[in-house]
């Protein structure tokens, strides 16, 4: 106690010589930022501020990590994984997903393509990876991966087309999930996502049946998520609509989610894949 | 009596084939989710005005005006008026009704207290800058449109089931799905409609 | 004479404790201000930093939104035109109110950027520390509900 | 063991320019868990930065810095510096990482 006291003592005269033998410096300040915009206008201040210096960062690192990483019964890397360019090529690969893959006969989005290559790569149980629950067990480490595969993708314009049947099925079903009202609120997507210039309190509505809106919305997920303080994958954004929608929980990787994500991805096609992003 | 039978195994028929025809969409539909917390897959059963409002071309005011009408009419039929006859209650609950959004999620306990949700999709008391603009403004409601009984009656019967109105109404049935209880309506009527209320300052 | 003696002790003095002050600095600045931390309200840190009652200057900028779309992450940062030696981020209606403090030592900017976390809408207070004064910037911070669940 | 931070440091007209993002939870001890038991606060409670083995940061945080901290500062130095970030957190836990200016 009298040392710590003894110390504040000394501290304070070092201080002062310290300040009267440093010359002031003229560092740029910022100035304060004008009041009174309108909230929205503020809001998007506050967006770009934050906007440097994304967490996902940590998620990307992590993921590459694990991407490399020799895991699993079978002790191999994804390093193999064939994300829909060949076997290994992760750069550019998340601009074209979902696509139809011929050796599973099915479309897949980058997290059900994954799942497949844990599976088959690596030796995981599916399942296990289905029930885990988002930010658990190996899920964790899949939605790295993704952090990982999807920043390789970053500035890169977004190149998902329906050509294979499969592909135009999975855009039409996509469609008419969109629109799908239901449970207690009459809600489907489409009853905040599909006309311009909504919001609901201050978070800007993309309008998702439309290119541009698509662009905001697809270009911008997965994405750092401030509120929860977690990295989510796209199949977690949707889980959570779907849940502000009163519906029922849509299974990890289902095939609702991912034909949804299909009419999103087709839609949003010449925008900029921008994330990982930095979501409220 | 051997054409009834016949008829009947005709029925039973017909219904066996919609069943194993179900359409790719509803295989996928029914494959796609799971029963959570409160939110169990009947909710992925509609009713006839959501499946009018999921086709897009119903939107916005499109689609049979005769179906639209008729939808309308059978909602219209489910508003029940205030059990006391009061209209309002309290404006100071109704705010704070007004500004949660809680409720009948998946994560939400059952048979706990839900909120309206309403500044979500209005503005109400300018006083809020965080409202979202999917519906009108309700500030001012009870000063720019009057307190009369007819302005009374249709604010409570649009709170309580929208789609009595309008078929596609982007709004919330509350009183028909029980979102709200009957007091909780009454008092968020206060904060559009009582004169004392900050709305109608 | 004597006064050229006394300022020549005073110099010597000084020099003696300037050079275990440098050690003694990097010692305060890597030892938790568990008391500062753990101070509620605003005047208390202020005390307890031995700040007092700051002066308001023109000298000091805190850069924070006006309105944070999150409470979970408001980001906010301090530059000073003076050379700064200490830095603090207070929050008045958080239940404790330093946020954070920053050591800054010669040869490094008078500049810090963080993010901190804030349950309502409150007032953030920038703190600077220069030629061992305190002197502080106050700006009030909108924290807003947001998306469905409000 | 604690994950590791990014730290990025680029060099311009004689400051560099220095921004660490850490993964810590930075529990606040103010949430609950699903059971209504008080979360224990859990945070980063000094950060130590050397460049070249001086140092050039210290800074303090209470459990109202952010998940995922993020921290930006600049000091004079040139390219090529080798930065050394350190944190400890409330736990006794800590973590080192590098960077070098480019």
């Amino acid at each position: 106690m009298k040392t710590r006291i003894l110390y504040g003592v000394i501290i304070g005269l070092f201080a002062v010589l310290q300040g009267c033998s440093s010359s002031a410096k003229n560092e740029a300040s910022t100035a304060a930022a004008p009041a009174g915009g309108a909230p929205t206008d503020e809001i998007e201040k506050y967006r770009a501020m934050i906007a440097d210096g994304n967490p996902a960062d940590l998620y990307e690192a992590a993921g590459e990590d694990i991407w490399k990483k020799p895991m699993g019964p079978k002790n191999v890397s994804l390093q193999k994984c064939d994300l829909g360019m060949g076997p290994g090529v992760v750069k550019g690969a998340y601009t074209q997903l979902p696509k139809y893959f011929k050796d599973t006969n099915q479309v897949q989005d980058l997290e059900s393509r994954l799942v497949t290559c844990m599976t088959k790569l690596q030796g995981y149980d599916a399942n296990e990876i289905i029930k885990a629950g988002f930010s658990k067990g190996k899920r964790k480490d899949l939605e790295a991966v993704v952090a990982y595969v999807v920043a390789e993708s970053k500035g890169m314009p977004i190149n998902v087309v329906a050509k294979h049947p499969k592909e135009k099925q999975a855009y039409q079903m996509g469609k008419e999930s969109f629109f799908y009202q239901g449970g207690p609120m009459d809600f489907s997507c489409a009853s905040c996502h599909a006309s311009n210039g909504k919001r609901i309190r201050l978070q800007d509505l993309p309008n998702l049946t439309e290119q541009k809106g698509a662009a905001l919305g697809w270009g911008y997920w997965p994405a750092y998520r401030v509120s929860s303080g977690t990295f989510w994958t796209m199949q977690r954004r949707l889980n959570d609509c779907y849940r502000q929608q009163r519906f029922p929980e849509p299974i990890y990787i289902s095939e609702d989610t991912i034909a949804v994500s299909m009419y999103m991805a087709v839609n949003a096609k010449g925008g900029t894949m921008n994330a990982p992003g930095l979501k409220r | 009596m051997k054409n009834k039978l016949s008829i009947l195994a005709f029925t039973l028929l017909a219904v066996a084939g919609t069943v194993s025809a179900a359409t790719p969409f509803e295989k996928m539909m029914s494959s796609s989710f799971q029963a959570k917390g409160q939110a169990g897959l009947d909710r992925l059963d509609q009713d006839a005005a959501q499946k009018f409002c999921s086709n897009p071309v119903n939107l916005d005011g499109g689609g049979d005006p005769k179906t639209r009408e008729k939808i309308q009419k059978e909602n219209m039929a489910t508003i029940k008026q205030p059990s006391d006859g009061k209209y309002l209650g309290d404006w100071k609950s109704g705010e704070k009704i007004a500004q949660s959004g809680r409720g009948a999620t998946w994560s939400d306990k059952a048979g706990s207290v839900n909120g309206g949700g309403c500044y979500n999709c209005h503005q109400i008391n300018i006083k809020e800058v965080s409202y979202g603009n999917i519906g009108p403004s309700l500030w001012n409601y009870g000063k720019l449109r009057g307190y009369s009984k007819e302005v009374v009656e249709y604010t409570w019967n649009r709170i309580n089931n929208s789609k009595a109105y309008n078929v596609c109404s982007n709004m919330p049935r509350f009183g028909h799905f029980k979102l709200l209880n009957e007091k909780q309506m009454q008092d968020v009527m206060a904060l559009l409609l009582d004169p004392e209320s900050p709305v109608n300052k | 004479m004597n006064q050229q003696r006394r300022s020549l002790m005073k110099y010597s003095a000084v020099f003696g404790l300037m050079a275990s002050a440098g050690l003694i600095s990097t010692a305060q600045a890597q030892e938790w201000n568990k008391a500062a931390f753990e101070g509620k309200g605003i005047d208390d840190v202020f005390k307890i930093l031995g700040a007092d009652s700051p002066d308001k200057s023109s000298a000091v900028t805190l850069n924070a939104p006006d309105i944070a779309e999150n409470g979970a992450v408001v980001p906010v940062g301090i530059t000073s035109t003076l050379k700064a030696e200490q830095m603090a981020i207070l929050v008045e209606k958080n239940p404790s109110s330093l946020a954070a403090q920053f050591f800054i030592p010669a040869g490094t900017d008078s500049f810090v950027t963080t993010r901190i976390k804030m349950g309502q809408t409150s007032n953030v207070y920038g703190l600077v520390k220069a030629d061992g004064k305190w002197l502080m910037t106050v700006k009030e911070v909108k924290v807003t509900l947001g998306g469905c669940g409000g | 063991m604690a994950d590791p931070m990014r730290v990025r440091a680029a060099e311009n007209g004689g400051t560099v320019d220095v921004k660490i993002l850490m993964k810590h939870d930075m529990e606040s001890g103010q949430r609950k868990d699903a059971s209504g038991k008080t979360i224990p606060a859990w945070f980063i409670s000094t950060i130590n930065v050397k460049a070249n083995g001086k140092d050039v940061f210290n800074g303090q945080f209470g459990p109202a810095v952010s998940k995922d901290p993020f921290l930006n500062f600049k000091y004079k130095g040139a390219k090529g510096d080798k930065i050394v970030v350190t944190w400890n957190d409330s736990k006794g836990d800590k973590r080192t990482d590098e960077a070098t200016a480019s």
